[in-house]
């Protein structure tokens, strides 16, 4: 999405400078004429305000989101089920063991299972 | 979660602002006023627009940036900025000194010589 | 199709995978399964990754495959170690390996080794105290989290850790206690609020039933969405509700009346788009109270 | 004696969620069959039809609890049941004891409503995702305790592939889709009664029987 928007930018730019030039020849033709300036050829001044809006809209969304300024907004999108994990606290003598291995034979040897029954 | 409460005082209680949130918005809408002003300076001066209709031209591009600022937003305004009126007003003058010296500039580049 | 077929099936691609991993690290979500699955199948190395994320998603592959009881852990440990040889963090996580295969006391070694050479390294004395619960010795890693918390008051999280620990074993006085600690911390956090309204219900008695629907409220006003808070709502003003109705104070009895009435609507409109027999439920509440 | 059978559905359900959460403790409610219970019998029997998975964190306050046995009250009418039991797993690899287990003032409760409730204890030693016991621990209440029941697995368990089923779905990590009372308060549009769960094992003893049917024609 916001390589677009880049890409909005870059085209309103070059379109910019496009009318820039086209402007400026289009008074250097009038000096050479010798004609009085009046105004710009209307197709010139629609395409530099039309770049010009392209170009707000892009640089505009390129800026950044904005960000939700209640203070308790940004806490609201967390559940609790992630509120609840405690990663430095996390231990790992736990099921895990036995679902995740398909190695793991439970009661393998007696003194697995005297260890267990404490 | 960082450092929080910039309270404004409404006429039911404080509301709490989270002041990171703040800060990022404000960035953010200072860097587009600050694009706003030097590419519409630009396009004044491709335009050759002279005097009071230059003026002109600048009021109109502030409230285009401030119609899209509302675009973005969405109806949840509120969400995301303390007030719109200042949203519009704001570095109203500050921005016009860009405007003014890229206009110049520009216009110089293009119609002068 | 679920998320975790669509890993598995090799459905995402290269980014969408590195964002996933992104956004459950933000999210402190523990989905070990998933991170595994992910590093299993695909070459996120190999993308677009700043060199400060490719550790990132070291460190979390790491941690995820401790929960799954992957034992190529160690290697991967080795290999930053080679690449860091004094780096604290990247012991600490041989210890985690040692705690894993449940050799505590070579990983109580290491720990202390580390707190020996850096006083103020709070992670490996979080470690230490979560050796201790997973051995089952809750008082013991009460004892050590509450000296530790003498020493790192601003830990949100480990008041969060004694506050579970306390209610483990009963101690609701203290529990309650911890959790208006984070609440101090944190005083825009929901769930805090929620907390400490769950233990004063718990706790019982009028003056408790008064607290918890107030600390309920704040959390509404702070997350309207919070379901939790709002059925806590209605089951402490029921609760008053009927006190009230037996000892006759009239004005408090037609505050309870009202938020209990406020509750039942908006926990109704929340699942009214379902066919859910909630209301139904609420309603057999308020009967059977 | 009375006797207890158990459905494969309950069954798969409690090892899912047991199995879904392998980090923490976990609770539930087991339903047993309402029309085959005699009213002031000393020794029910039990069938156990379904179990509906309960918490995974915040073992030990109380509103949620509270809320959650009046919404299954409810439940188990409308489905012509009754609460008949409790399941729960320790958070800890080595423990399957009932003292050890969150929730035991739940199982209580259950307990005073109806006399010889069960109490299910997970073994997390054994839930592998090639089930090759039933991985679970019988109590029945008797005198105001929990007494260990030593059971027979054909008869607890009529249906003769709730192992097989059950590790299927293990095997297909659809404990990703199992839905819990913690996960439903997080998100109201989640279907609480994992009728999916239902689907898949269904789907599984059908193409199970199948295949036995193909066996024996060869």
């Amino acid at each position: 999405m916001s390589s677009f928007h880049k890409i909005i930018v870059f085209v309103g730019y070059i379109s910019l400078f496009h009318s820039a030039f086209s402007a400026a020849q289009h008074r250097s033709y009038l000096r050479i004429t010798s004609q009085e300036f009046t105004t710009l050829p209307l197709d010139i001044v629609v395409q530099a305000v039309a770049s010009l809006f392209a170009v707000m809209w892009g640089v505009l969304n390129i800026a950044g989101n904005l960000r939700e300024i209640p203070a308790a907004a940004e806490l609201n999108t967390l559940t609790w089920e992630t509120q609840y994990n405690m990663p430095s606290f996390a231990i790992f003598n736990h099921r895990g063991k036995a679902v995740n291995q398909s190695k793991y034979v439970p009661s393998s040897g007696k003194a697995e299972l005297e260890n267990t029954e404490l | 979660m960082s450092g929080t409460t910039k309270s404004k005082d409404n006429k039911t209680e404080p509301i709490a602002y989270s002041e990171a949130a703040l800060r990022n918005n404000a960035i953010v809408v200072e860097y587009c006023r600050t694009s706003m002003a030097a590419l519409s300076g630009s396009t004044a001066g491709v335009l050759g627009l002279t005097g009071l209709n230059g003026f002109a031209f600048y009021v109109l591009s502030v409230i285009t940036l401030w119609v899209m600022f509302m675009i973005k937003a969405g109806p949840n305004w509120h969400k995301y900025y303390v007030s719109r009126q200042s949203l519009l007003t704001n570095g109203f003058f500050g921005a016009l000194f860009t405007y003014v010296l890229f206009w110049t500039f520009i216009y110089g580049m293009v119609h002068v010589y | 199709m679920t998320l975790f077929d669509k890993i598995v099936s090799r459905e995402l691609t290269q980014n969408e995978a590195i964002d996933l991993l992104r956004q459950w690290r933000e999210n402190n979500e523990r989905k070990s399964n998933e991170i595994a699955m992910i590093h299993m199948f695909y070459d996120i190395y190999s993308g677009k990754i700043s060199a400060n994320e490719r550790l990132m998603l070291k460190e979390q592959l790491i941690f995820a495959s401790l929960d799954v009881h992957d034992l190529l852990t160690e290697f991967q440990i080795d290999f930053l170690l080679q690449e860091f040889p004094a780096s604290m963090r990247v012991m600490r996580y041989k210890a985690m390996v040692r705690e894993a295969k449940e050799k505590y006391d070579e990983a109580l070694e290491i720990l202390d080794y580390i707190i020996k050479a850096d006083e103020t390294n709070a992670p490996a004395r979080k470690r230490r105290i979560a050796i201790f619960k997973a051995q089952g010795q809750i008082t013991e890693a009460i004892k050590e989290l509450v000296d530790y918390l003498k020493k790192f008051m601003s830990d949100v999280e480990g008041w969060q850790q004694l506050c579970e620990l306390y209610l483990s074993v009963g101690e609701l006085q203290r529990a309650v206690f911890c959790a208006e600690e984070m609440l101090l911390h944190q005083p825009h956090c929901h769930f805090h609020h929620q907390r400490v309204a769950d233990i004063r219900y718990t706790m019982g008695g009028v003056e408790n039933m008064e607290l918890a629907k107030s600390y309920y409220c704040q959390a509404l006003k702070l997350n309207p969405e919070n379901m939790r808070a709002t059925l806590g709502l209605f089951l402490t003003t029921t609760n008053l509700l009927n006190h009230y109705k037996s000892s006759g104070n009239s004005a408090k009895r037609k505050e309870a009346w009202k938020l209990s009435q406020w509750t039942q609507t908006k926990a109704a409109k929340r699942t009214a788009t379902k066919k859910i027999k909630l209301t139904k439920m609420l309603l057999n509440l308020a009967i059977t109270e | 004696m009375g006797e207890i059978t158990f459905q494969t559905e309950a069954y798969a359900k409690m090892i899912l969620h047991a199995a879904k959460y392998p980090h923490c403790a976990v609770n539930g409610i087991l339903f047993a069959d309402a029309t085959k219970i005699k009213e002031g019998a000393k020794n029910q029997e039990l069938d156990i039809v379904d179990s509906y998975p309960l918490f995974h964190h915040s073992h030990y306050v109380s509103p949620m609890a509270e809320v959650a046995l009046t919404l299954i009250e409810t439940m188990a009418q409308a489905e012509n049941c009754i609460v008949a039991g409790y399941y729960a797993a320790c958070e800890n690899f080595r423990d399957n004891t009932v003292d050890k287990c969150p929730g035991q003032k739940i199982a209580e409760k259950i307990a005073e409503y109806f006399p010889s409730a069960v109490f299910i204890v997970v073994d997390n030693k054994r839930i592998i995702r090639h089930l090759d016991s039933p991985a679970i621990k019988l109590h029945k209440y008797s005198e105001g305790k929990w007494k260990l029941k030593e059971f027979n697995t054909n008869q607890l368990f009529p249906d003769r592939f709730f192992l097989h089923s059950t590790s299927q779905l293990l095997q297909g990590h659809k404990e990703t889709e199992l839905v819990d009372f913690d996960n439903y308060l997080d998100d109201v549009s989640k279907d609480w009664n994992n009728i999916k769960i239902r689907t898949y094992i269904l789907d599984d003893i059908k193409s199970e029987i199948e295949l036995i049917k193909k066996n024996k024609e060869i």
